[in-house]
């Protein structure tokens, strides 16, 4: 029977659906006028959420629902940051919809949704709680990627998304029945033991492929990364900016849920399975986005390549391996909306700003917002003394650690074809003078603006004292 | 307080640079003398350590250790021993030079400049105190940013073009050099330096991390055949950013290798040995053949570079070689000097060369040799010095130029003759290409209308040029105190050579 | 007693300290201030030269051998700077500072009206300063030091008119062929050190028996005799700075540069460096016999082959500076008979003549208003008496007339190459008695067409301005006012000049040559020491004289005489003539053997066309075409291949997913299981 | 006696007919929901058999999620459908490619 205990443990996720909810409502009976406060309430109750997330963490993991949901140090990381870049959004966000007449409610609570789906799939304890995260999760997201009714790039974008995705989880489930078939219990902590001594090994590890294939999918691995540009591409800014962020952390989480706590025991046989995913997403990411010219595509490749980086960290297996891929998604997540929050703050009413031309000579039109992209980009490079160079050498370190040296040194010369195209952007903002035409003085608005710089200095800063981070993300992996 | 002498030379610096992008170039020559002031401020403290040296040891001094407090052991840890110390002299004399020296010429976002300028003081400072691996790769890596932006923001027509070849060429290597450190950290769980060069290790993975370094090095010295980057960069920076590459940032490879390559892979270092001595003798008469044809002032000057570093090269590997066939120990000490002594005196002499074609471009805006000549009957006092330097670049005896080639030469005779034969072809060969645009620019009569029209230099810029002189005298005609300066480290580097891992 | 090693640093840099004031602070001194502190200085080292020979011959003082302070120290080899005298030394100091100072006296008159006055003496100031560091350095590297300096003030005071292309190009060159010796040289020293452990002279020449037996291997069964390759490597050296042949092209025109400095630089003192140094060196040089040979025979060729060229010249300058390179020769050659004492003696007395001759030259120069074509004058003796006088001392001592400075020095030379048994001295033997001939008939040809015969110039009628211009822009021949003799100041050094070449042999012969004079500065091996021979024979300077007319070398004096008194005062047609019946020869002559054409396309043109390929083949090519270019081309072409699968088709989409499935299911059937 | 295998080739058949009528089907979008509904129901054939087999219930549980989820997930698959509709007038997936590269 469920307890009261349980209520408890569960309380940010209880309490992030009832704002949610209180948010629909009064996005209902408000003027549209007034949905600035709607803005900020929901702000404020993601910053909430956050508060209750961490003050009601225990020291100790614990479950809650006979197992379906844990609550531990791993899920209170990945929330925390969940939540953290879904405000970033949000704030990023606003004026672009406004100018857009995307400034509506369900924006704000379908993202929450995910946000929980989100955090459901972080603190999943069984395969049933991974299925309905997921789909929260996916669903919300069709949906937002649809946002703009009149858009036909939004409307292709979100019925390649929907299609492929229901795929993915259709195989995602498929596997899930083998591995239910092969050990007879789905709650993942038995798994892990069971999964010892099945009598259908091959059975049990034909599932584990499949729910790669779905963990791949929602990674945006090669080859399961074709989404991955056309959605970014497709998708309003504010949106993509959205997918780019808190679902990453998501994927890692299912990632380690599926295949530490439920197949740990299988590692050797994931494991090179993961290589080879690694190995696909640093070449095609890398390679395909030197021929970009849609900044947006571009960064798309690119997550696709730091997807790759990501997988180098997990295939190390161990928990550093997980701490330096957990590392890597929460760097991804704070350079991913820091980059996209570049663009949103350069878009105008008509004026996208997703080409690589739309940034030309911005170091004549802003100085500071040029500085902060030439931070995100050298970030996205891993170039010293960046939080992008630590997170990589984090993983590299990993990779070897695996020994698999061959496997960071693949990595290390995707990272030299990567550096090309993001010298590419910069070289384009401050070697570039701006044409005709492009305004010559660029004044986002003051909170997008403030909190936009926090974010890109946070990488520097981060970057030079990434020691408490690593810690947290190490204390949080049982040795 | 002297404790905190490195971390000063490295952050203050920085700091100026980010006070130069807040303040704005709203008052220009505020801007300047801000900047030139941290310069000479920084270079007073910088040589005011010299008493402070204890020459006779040749561990680190000046030690600074901070931990980064992360799982990863890797730490702040800062120290400089003689060689170290030689050269952060070089940068801090360097850049004072440079800012005093591009004073007028750069009018587009001046104080963008100027941080770039000092933040790279600052970065290169660093690189070159740093003890702890990760730290030293962290500065190596990060002053690309701003040399990037100064080729390719002040840079010439094909700016874009040399900027990226530059950044990604450089990133080239040290992103194997990256990996190689990490898998000595999985080995010695330190990023230590001292720790990794005490690190046993087997010939298969010393022959991996040799080559790993040397390309890393190699393409930052630049060896041929990778040198390609740097006549473009050269070419296409901007007076101040060539100097800094030419005077400073190539002789972080030659740093490198005598910081890493060496100890961490001494056995594989004498397998190789003779692959380096090869190598630098191609540089040393192949690219003498090459500069002599140049039409562009600084692309000789750049393939001169080349050629002279090939002397590091050739003088750190013959002593190697010379270790490793248990030649005459103190005959290898002499090359191993020499090539320290030719990276300084290189420094001031390039230095000083990229400053007067600057001086040059800033009245005639061409750096192409036709486009001058008879420049000696409008600007003696300039011709005076580009004569001296012209001469040191040669490697006259007297100037720096010459006793590092001579230190080298007279080692590598006891390699083998034949190696002596063809280092000792660079006085032919430099003495041609140096003095042949030396006539081609100064002498003759006044070239053109322009050329008759051009103002001899001003006192700011005879200042500069004569620190350079300075400098190129005194290290020529008695180089002892540099010598005995890294004496003590040099000698340690040979006996750590000489006692092999495996 | 001991030399004071503060007179010694006087010595050296009282002239650097004349460098510098006139150098830096000629506008502030001005002219007459200029040539005053540089006159100063180096009559300050002149005087105390002289009372250092002294000190040495009369006072008895010991030789002087200490380091002022290191260079450098590495381990066991330590490098310094210091001074090593002794009477070769001293005797040398003599000669460069005397010389230098009266060249320094006729700079005033002969630099009078140019632009650059200030920093001519500064430059031929430096040079003193060098030319001291390099003859009083007691180790070999502060000996390559002046090496190198006197070679950098030799290049820039033969561009001194920089204007002049033809000035710039023979700078550059004089500097890059004497770069070639030195290549050469530095090899020396390098094996040198490698040997013998050392650079410092005493400690060298110390150990230098030991190279005896000791082989360098050249490659795998090539093992070549240590003291044979330093020998030859160092000679090479001087066989740059003293203009041997092969590497004598840069000689002749080195006389692009104002007189003064064709008489200091390249006839009195820096050529003869080399000459000093393989006598410095003769501990060494005494081992290798084959290397002794090699020099003998080099200098042979040089003393016939380059003597012939002066006979064609028209050039006043070049005749004199062929007859330099063929004089150098003689020395070269009693180098290699191991008559090293013969050798310097003639350094000493050709310094003075050969000096008096350009000097002489030089006002000739004037007069004529910076006409050298010998062509255009003639009949000069009764416009200038007293440089026509001194310069027939000149001539007469060149010529080796007997009781003339030239005879004494150049006759014990050629008697030393008949006493010797070397290989290569029959050879020898001949080059240098034929020399005697062709050095007559050069200088007399010379004598005769300045001096004497009908004036082949004419006045203009109007005087114009220009009294000396560098260009000469009038017509060949056509004066502006006549010729009339040089102020005092370029006299004076010419008298001062005849006298030496007058008298200095026959007063100095017999200590010189014949006492120990030299002492342990000069080493000979028993046997090979063709000096003491003729030492027997010596029966005082009046003797040698005497006999010296009833040797050959007079009578072919004498023929050489007769001949061209014949053609040039009686017939001068006849020279036309014979040029018309000789003409091949005289081509070969007048090309000067294609050498320097051979040498331009070999190595100037050769150069640049291997660099060029070198630069577009090699770097822009092979490196940045195919290599850096390339793989970068490489990576797009690929980057672009792979964004065709992105097709835009959900159903491509879905066959990318599948097909990853299938791999993975695939790849388990096969490697997993 | 039909055993467990034999259910679970139904699935695997169903599965695969699915997946071919994913990427085969150049036609129509509608097609793609019905595979999608294809799959999902393969895979509630395997979880029921399973539970079924190895008498355990939580399959069983599991399935109905599915089901629910499903109906959901059809219900956005077809909003978006119309939304594609009323933007390009065609329901062809071979016109559906102006994002590609």
């Amino acid at each position: 029977m469920p307890t009261l205990n349980d209520i408890l443990i569960l309380l940010p996720e209880f309490y992030l659906v009832a704002a949610a909810c209180v948010l629909l409502l009064l996005d209902a009976f408000m003027k549209p006028a007034q949905r600035g406060v709607l803005h900020w309430l929901s702000i404020a109750v993601l910053l909430v959420g956050i508060y209750l997330v961490v003050s009601g963490q225990p020291d100790v993991p614990v479950t809650a629902f006979g197992g379906m949901f844990v609550r531990d140090g791993v899920a209170e990381i990945l929330k925390v940051f969940a939540l953290l870049t879904t405000a970033l959004v949000f704030v990023y966000a606003r004026p672009y919809l406004v100018d857009r007449k995307l400034f509506v409610g369900e924006f704000y609570t379908l993202a929450i949704f995910a946000v929980i789906g989100v955090m459901l799939l972080v603190s999943a304890g069984n395969l049933v709680m991974v299925y309905l995260g997921l789909e929260l999760l996916t669903l919300s997201s069709y949906a937002l990627v649809a946002l703009n009714r009149d858009s036909r790039l939004s409307s292709e974008a979100a019925i390649k998304y929907f299609v492929l995705g229901a795929m993915a989880s259709g195989m995602l489930l498929y596997g899930m029945s083998m591995v239910y078939g092969a050990t007879g219990t789905l709650a993942l902590a038995q798994l892990h033991g069971a999964a010892a001594h099945t009598a259908m090994p091959n059975l049990l590890v034909f599932g584990l492929i499949f729910m790669i294939v779905g963990i791949g999918f929602k990674l945006g691995a090669a080859p399961f990364h074709m989404w991955i540009p056309d959605v970014y591409e497709g998708s309003p800014t504010a949106v993509t900016i959205f997918i780019g962020s808190a679902p990453k952390l998501a994927a890692f989480g299912m990632a380690y849920r599926l295949l530490d706590t439920g197949l740990g025991d299988l590692s050797h046989y994931w494991q090179p399975v993961l290589a080879v995913l690694a190995v696909l997403s640093l070449a095609i990411g890398n390679l395909v986005a030197i021929v970009q010219s849609n900044l947006k595509r571009l960064l798309a490749y690119s997550t696709i390549s730091h997807m790759g980086y990501l997988l180098l960290g997990l295939v190390n297996a161990g928990p550093e391996g997980y701490a330096s891929a957990m590392f890597y998604a929460i760097s991804y997540a704070l350079m991913g909306t820091a980059a996209f929050g570049v663009i949103l703050a350069l878009a105008r009413a008509g004026f996208e700003c997703d080409r690589i031309d739309d940034l030309k000579g911005l170091n004549h039109r802003s100085p500071w917002l040029a500085f902060l992209m030439l931070l995100v980009m050298f970030s996205l490079a891993g170039v010293p003394p960046l939080f992008g160079f630590f997170a990589k050498l984090m993983v590299l370190e990993a990779a070897i650690h695996a020994g698999m040296v061959w496997l960071a040194v693949v990595g290390a010369i995707a990272a030299i074809v990567g550096l090309y195209y993001y010298l590419r952007v910069v070289k384009v903002m401050y070697f570039d003078r701006p044409d005709e035409g492009m305004e010559t003085r660029v004044q986002p608005d003051f909170a997008l603006r403030a909190v936009l710089s926090v974010n890109a200095l946070v990488l520097l800063a981060l970057g030079l004292g990434w020691g408490p981070l690593l810690n947290w993300c190490r204390a949080v992996f049982p040795g | 307080m002297s404790n905190y002498l490195l971390s000063l030379l490295t952050w203050v610096p920085v700091l100026c640079g980010v006070v130069l992008l807040i303040v704005r170039d709203r008052r220009p020559d505020l801007l300047r003398w801000i900047t030139l002031l941290t310069a000479i401020a920084m270079f007073v403290v910088n040589i005011s350590m010299w008493p402070m040296m204890d020459h006779a040891n040749p561990g680190l001094q000046f030690v600074e250790h901070l931990s980064w407090g992360g799982p990863i052991h890797t730490a702040y840890a800062l120290g400089v021993d003689g060689i170290a110390y030689a050269m952060t002299l070089l940068v801090t004399f360097g850049t004072m030079l440079v800012v005093a020296g591009s004073w007028g010429s750069i009018s587009y976002k001046l104080h963008q400049y100027m941080a770039c300028i000092m933040i790279m003081e600052g970065l290169m400072i660093g690189c070159f105190s740093a003890t702890d691996a990760l730290l030293f790769y962290v500065f190596f890596e990060g002053m690309l940013i701003p040399m990037f932006l100064l080729i390719g923001v002040w840079g010439g027509p094909r700016r874009i073009y040399a900027a990226l070849k530059f950044f990604i060429y450089t990133f080239c290597g040290s992103i194997l050099l990256l990996v190689s450190l990490i898998y000595l950290y999985t080995k010695a769980g330190t990023f230590d330096i001292r720790a990794l060069a005490a690190l046993p290790l087997s010939m298969t993975e010393q022959t991996w991390l040799f080559f790993a370094f040397l390309v890393a090095f190699a393409i930052k010295i630049p060896m041929v055949p990778v040198h390609t980057w740097l006549p473009d960069a050269h070419v296409e920076a901007p007076t101040g950013a060539s100097v800094d590459l030419a005077m400073i940032m190539l002789k972080i490879g030659g740093y490198g290798m005598v910081r890493f390559m060496l100890p961490i892979a001494p056995d594989a270092s004498a397998e190789y040995a003779w692959l380096i001595i090869v190598l630098s003798l191609v540089a040393v008469v192949y690219i003498g053949y090459v500069a002599l044809v140049q039409e562009d002032m600084k692309r000789v000057m750049a393939y001169s570079s080349v050629a002279h570093m090939g002397f590091v090269t050739l003088g750190i590997f013959v002593a190697v070689a010379l270790v490793h066939e248990g030649g005459s120990a103190d005959t290898a000490l002499l090359g191993m000097q020499g090539a320290m002594v030719q990276m300084l005196s290189h420094g001031f002499i390039s230095g000083a060369m990229f400053t007067c074609v600057g001086m040059l471009y800033d009245r005639l805006h061409t750096r192409m040799i036709k486009d001058y000549g008879g420049v000696m009957n409008v600007m003696p006092w300039f011709g005076f010095f580009y004569v001296l330097f012209a001469m040191a670049n040669s490697g006259l005896p007297g100037t720096s130029g010459f006793v590092g080639e001579f230190m080298v030469i007279l080692a590598s005779f006891a390699v083998s003759p034949w190696v002596a034969l063809f280092a000792a072809i660079t006085l032919v060969t430099g003495a041609a290409y140096t003095l042949w645009m030396v006539k081609r620019v100064l002498w003759g009569e006044i070239g053109n209308a322009h050329v008759a029209a051009m103002k001899d230099i001003n006192l700011r810029e005879a200042a500069v040029l004569a620190a350079f002189a300075g400098a190129v005298m005194v290290a020529g005609v008695w180089p002892r105190p540099f010598i005995d300066l890294m004496d003590a480290s040099v000698s340690q580097l040979v006996h750590q050579i000489a006692s092999p891992k495996i | 007693m001991e030399l004071s090693t503060s007179i010694l640093l006087t010595i050296a840099l009282a002239p650097l300290a004349g460098c510098f004031l006139a150098g830096f602070l000629g506008r502030v001194i001005g002219r007459a201030g200029a040539h005053t502190v540089t006159i100063l200085g180096v009559a300050a080292s002149c005087g105390l030269s002289f009372y250092v020979l002294y000190q040495l011959v009369l006072g008895g003082a010991a030789v002087y051998n200490h380091n002022v302070y290191t260079w450098l120290d590495v381990g066991q080899i330590s490098l310094s700077v210091g001074f090593l005298v002794d009477r070769l030394t001293a005797m040398m100091m003599v000669v460069v500072t005397l010389v230098s100072l009266l060249v320094h006296v006729y700079t005033i008159g002969y630099m009078a009206d140019d632009d650059g006055y200030q920093r001519f003496f500064s430059y031929i100031s430096l040079f003193t300063f060098s030319m001291l560091m390099l003859v009083m350095s007691n180790n070999f590297m502060q000996l390559f030091f002046g090496w190198e300096a006197v070679g950098l003030v030799s290049y820039l005071l033969i561009g001194f008119w920089a204007r002049r292309p033809t000035a710039t190009f023979a700078s550059l060159k004089a500097f890059l062929i004497n770069r070639v010796g030195d290549f050469g040289f530095v090899l020396g020293v390098a094996a040198v050190l490698y040997f013998l452990g050392s650079l410092d002279y005493a400690t060298v020449f110390a150990a230098a028996p030991s190279l005896a037996g000791k082989t360098l291997a050249i490659s795998q069964n090539v093992h070549w005799d240590a003291a044979t390759v330093i020998a030859v490597l160092l000679f090479i050296g001087a066989m740059g700075k003293s203009a041997q042949v092969p590497l004598h092209v840069w000689l002749p025109d080195s006389m692009e540069g104002p007189t003064p400095i064709s008489a200091l630089i390249h006839a009195a003192t820096m050529v003869t460096a080399g000459i000093f140094m393989v006598a410095r060196m003769s501990p060494i040089y005494e081992l290798s016999p084959a290397a002794l040979s090699f020099v003998m025979v080099i200098g042979a060729t040089g003393a016939l082959f380059t003597g012939l060229i002066g006979i064609v010249q028209n050039d006043i300058k070049r005749v004199v500076a062929y007859s330099t390179l063929s004089q150098l020769g003689y020395m070269t050659v009693a180098l290699g008979v191991s008559a090293y004492a013969g050798a310097v003696f003639h350094l000493m007395t050709h310094a003075f003549f050969k000096a008096l001759l350009f000097l002489g030259a030089g006002s000739v120069i004037i007069a004529m208003h910076h006409e050298q074509d010998m062509r255009y004058m003639g009949g000069l003796r009764k416009y200038m008496p007293v440089t026509w006088i001194t310069m027939w001392v000149g001539a007469l001592a060149l010529c080796g007339v007997p009781f003339f400075a030239g005879f004494y020095s150049k006759d014990s030379i050629i008697e030393a190459v008949g006493e010797s048994h070397r290989w290569g001295a029959g050879y020898a033997y001949f080059c240098v008695m034929a020399g005697v001939f062709v050095t007559a008939l050069y200088t007399f040809r010379q004598m005769y067409l300045t001096f004497h015969g009908k004036e082949r110039f004419t006045v203009a009628a109007h005087h114009g301005h220009g009294a000396h211009d560098d260009h000469g822009h009038h017509a060949p021949g056509v004066l502006a006012h006549p010729p009339k003799e040089s102020p005092w100041v370029v006299t004076l050094p010419l008298v001062l000049l005849a006298i030496p070449s007058l008298a200095v042999g026959y007063f100095t012969i017999g200590p010189v040559l014949f006492g120990d004079w030299f002492g342990g500065a000069i080493h000979v091996e028993e046997g090979g020491n063709v000096l003491a021979e003729l030492g027997r024979e010596f029966h005082g300077s009046l003797a040698m004289a005497l006999h010296g007319f009833t040797q050959l070398p007079f009578f072919l004096v004498l023929a050489a005489f007769a001949i061209t008194t014949y053609i040039y005062l009686f017939k001068p047609a006849l020279a036309g003539r014979i040029k018309k019946a000789f003409l091949p020869l005289y081509t070969l002559l007048d090309r000067k053997y294609w050498v320097d054409e051979v040498y331009y396309a070999v190595f100037a043109k050769g150069g640049v066309a291997l660099g060029r390929l070198f630069a577009k083949r090699g770097d822009g090519k092979l490196i940045d075409g195919a290599l850096v270019n390339g793989s970068a081309g490489l990576v797009r072409r690929t980057a672009a291949g792979m964004r065709q699968l992105q097709s835009g088709y959900l159903y491509h989409y879905a066959f990318a997913m599948i097909f990853g499935l299938v791999l993975l299911l695939g790849g388990y059937w096969l490697f997993g299981r | 006696m039909i055993t467990l295998s034999h259910y679970i080739v139904l699935g695997a058949v169903l599965f695969c007919i699915a997946v071919a009528g994913l990427f085969i089907n150049r036609k129509n979008v509608i097609v793609l929901l019905m595979a999608i509904e294809l799959m999902l129901l393969a895979v509630n054939t395997n979880f029921v058999a399973f539970s079924r087999f190895l008498g355990d219930v939580s399959g069983q549980v599991f399935v109905f999620f599915i089901l629910t989820v499903a109906a959901a997930e059809s219900a956005i698959g077809l909003a978006i459908l119309v939304l594609l509709f009323r933007n390009r007038s065609t329901i062809n997936i071979a016109e559906i490619d102006s994002m590609k590269g």
